[in-house]
């Protein structure tokens, strides 16, 4: 699964992109968050207000309860501001 | 026909080359955003330099691509050109160029502001403003959400 | 500033002279009308070939002076540039120029759309056409005149 | 007095400018037209439906009642059609 950050987000993750092995337990956009969360203080961070924190599964926007499944391009992003 | 770049654009030839050769033509409006100066796009902050635009390459050409279909749809229009640039922009630069042409110039000068109200408020970008307290990024603004709305088909509408 | 001329224009190099060195301007809106080949603006009639527009010289400057101060009082607009030609023109040729710069884009948007609708309809220029049946001159149009009417202050309006 | 025609009014008069001195009793533009009417069948055909003649007094639109004096430039025209 690859794993895609921008803005903020990939300022407090310390990566914009990587490439990680879903664990079975983890089904959903939301799973996956509290899953990156434990994986060290720079995600605690990035994930620490929902509220403005976007997600897209396969280049398409998602809600936090969407499926996630290896193969997946899932990309975390602050709300847009435009161009 | 959409385009992200790093590049700068050269309105007047990028207008030539879209319309060229269709007489049918009878309108082309454009939009062209500039980097200003001074005046940030958050108000609780102060812009006194460059900006710094961040994509997502693949899912922002898509969604260039669905909003350029969506206008094609509501209006009866011969061509269409979205240009945006991506990376650090100085005061003064162009960043983004919608064209729009059409038979007639309502459907022209409609579309094209559909489209940079779309793309100065929903389009896949994310803007890192030089303020006076160092870089910010800015946040998503509630007056720009005002100005998409005006677009979408109201909730009580009849079907 | 208004150019009521014969030649044609370069729409990027005027674009880029007007609003040069002024970064207080964060969008540019403009509008080329072109001569359209095939749909005649009388729908009685049949434009097959060229246009030719005559003017009033010296009315139609002060006319087109007087639009751009009205757009001007009604938007906070940092550049105007209104350019109108004359003469005999093919189908596929620019007739008209309208930019506008501001530092908000729906400044910029609105007195765009605002000044094509009053050149298409009220400005002083008249239209041969030619037809099938020769050169024709163009009627005044009832549904131009809705098109700018949409910019006048309603009668019953609010003082 | 300046007189000025455009688009198929000047083709009906079959010029597009003339100077002329003004009678004494000619004080309003429908006075002119009435007194051009008289002078040749060309200016008949042209002021023959006044619903689609428009007129400007030094370069201003008018009413058909406006007045008129030696000096004046006065355009006669059909409704613009814009361009």
């Amino acid at each position: 699964m690859k794993l895609l950050y921008f803005a903020w987000l990939r300022q407090r993750v310390g990566h914009g992109a990587e490439d990680v092995a879903l664990p079975p337990e983890v089904r959903t956009v939301r799973e996956l968050i509290d899953w990156l969360k434990a994986r060290g203080p720079g995600y605690g961070q990035a994930f620490e207000d929902l509220r403005v924190v976007r997600a897209a599964v396969n280049q398409d926007y998602v809600g936090l309860d969407h499926p996630v499944k290896n193969g997946d391009e899932i990309a975390f992003f602050p709300p847009v501001t435009g161009g | 026909m959409i385009r992200v770049q790093r590049e700068d654009f050269d309105v007047g030839a990028e207008i030539k080359r879209l319309t060229a050769g269709n007489h049918g033509i009878g309108g082309i409006a454009s939009f062209i955003g500039t980097v200003r100066e001074g005046a940030s796009h958050d108000a609780a902050s102060t812009q006194i330099g460059a900006i710094t635009l961040e994509h997502y390459p693949g899912m922002t050409e898509r969604q260039l691509e669905a909003i350029e279909a969506e206008a094609r749809t509501r209006w009866p229009l011969d061509a269409v050109l979205i240009i945006h640039r991506f990376g650090r922009l100085e005061p003064g630069e162009q960043i983004v160029l919608v064209v729009t042409a059409s038979s007639h110039r309502q459907a022209a000068l409609e579309s094209c502001a559909f489209l940079i109200d779309w793309l100065k408020t929903k389009a896949p970008f994310w803007k890192l403003e030089d303020t006076g307290e160092g870089a910010k990024w800015v946040e998503a603004r509630a007056s720009d959400d005002a100005a998409t709305a005006r677009w979408q088909p109201k909730p009580n509408a009849a079907e």
